[in-house]
């Protein structure tokens, strides 16, 4: 799957990359990339996330070939 | 990316709602005038000089800009479906936006002015609240901090879940 | 008639509150950023194409300039103390003024948008109930009325007692 | 005393003009103007008055030489 990040995160992940591990559902994409970066834990809490630019729930599931798109708080205006 | 909205003139104008470009907000507000509506409410969100106690060089902003389009014609759509606008139109800019220049403009039109400010406050709440765009502050003292100004899951517990300064109005 | 106010740079530009001339929202507009404000509302009450079921022609308004003058200034101050406005501004045209031409416009600039609003919306709501300014309607049947919109006396029984919108919100 | 009146008054009465009765008071105004034009009566109930451009109250007292101005319910904006 391949995952984009926004603004702050791209403090501490590439602007977009793509992941191979095993990873089922959002849930589980929210932790492990709380795991691959400890520092970025406060502010995944806090984010979305779509696919094919669609806002989705933590238990939507996975096939490994979504682009996924991180979305950390809103701060327009 | 624009998106053709009849119920405003600025169609034929600028209809970008995420543009790289200066905000014009004079062309913008020339075209707002309808001969059905009474009122006519412009907002600009425009970048100060200071914030919190800190001195301000720029913001620069940036969007998911797909996203971002599509969701700010639902919220103006959703807009002028509840209170029967005759004009609802926004605009952010993103890239780097100097101190007074506009970062956001939102513009309603209808018969009274109530509906007018209301909806104008509605739009630029959820723009700001759930919109995919983001700020980050360069500080005068070279230092920059991105802002995450939605904190409404902090006390909702859902990063759906939005409180809306125009709901406590 | 005219009143220095060093809080709008308009100051330079056009300053009568009263004004027989068209009201020049561009102008207005373009001098209405502030680096220390984040905020801009600008509202153009405007002239409608119809009112209560009648096709309109023009309005023609009228006004007691000198009391006006004092009293917009007074408003504009006491918004300007109870939320800290950068700008605050205000100008209603009088004579004939047709369909689509702004009869009326109030400015208001702020460090958050939340005061801008509000205290445009407190502007607009003492002027239309207070200032001496009447309105007279032309129909397109070749009728006119003369507007008495402010009703307030009826609730509240004292002629100087009135009920604003802008607490109800 | 002289009086002015604006917007719908003038439908009534002539846009400026002088007062010789003997009136003592803003509400013995309200009530003379009635009487002369009850047609009027209305309005008058809903007008503030002003002397000297100062919005007086019902009891306020005149010597006459004042400058009187009726102002009928505000319908800007």
């Amino acid at each position: 799957m391949r995952i984009q990040v926004f603004a702050v995160l791209k403090t501490f992940f590439k602007k977009e990359f793509e992941l191979k591990a095993r990873i089922n559902t959002i849930a589980e994409l929210r932790t492990h990339l709380r795991v691959v970066n400890p520092d970025a834990a406060a502010v995944l809490e806090l984010c979305r996330f779509a696919v094919q630019d669609e806002f989705v729930t933590d238990q939507y599931i996975l096939t490994g070939n979504e682009h996924i798109v991180v979305i950390p708080p809103s701060s327009g205006g | 990316m624009s998106i053709s909205l009849s119920f405003h003139q600025a169609a034929e104008v600028n209809m970008d709602f995420i543009t790289k470009k200066e905000i014009d907000l004079v062309a913008l507000l020339q075209k707002s005038h309808c001969p059905s509506a009474g009122a006519v409410v412009l907002f600009s969100g425009e970048v100060r000089n200071h914030n919190i106690g800190k001195s301000v060089r720029y913001l620069e902003y940036e969007a998911h800009t797909n996203m971002a389009t599509k969701m700010i014609a639902e919220i103006l759509l959703a807009a002028r479906n509840r209170w029967s606008l005759s004009i609802a139109f926004a605009q952010h800019r993103i890239g780097k936006v100097k101190v007074t220049e506009s970062a956001v403009v939102v513009i309603t039109a209808s018969v009274h002015r109530g509906e007018a400010y209301a909806s104008n406050r509605y739009i630029i709440d959820r723009i700001k609240h759930e919109v995919p765009i983001w700020k980050c502050e360069h500080f005068a003292d070279g230092t920059k901090e991105w802002g995450g100004n939605c904190n409404c899951a902090k006390d909702t517990g859902d990063v759906n879940k939005h409180l809306y300064e125009f709901e406590s109005v």
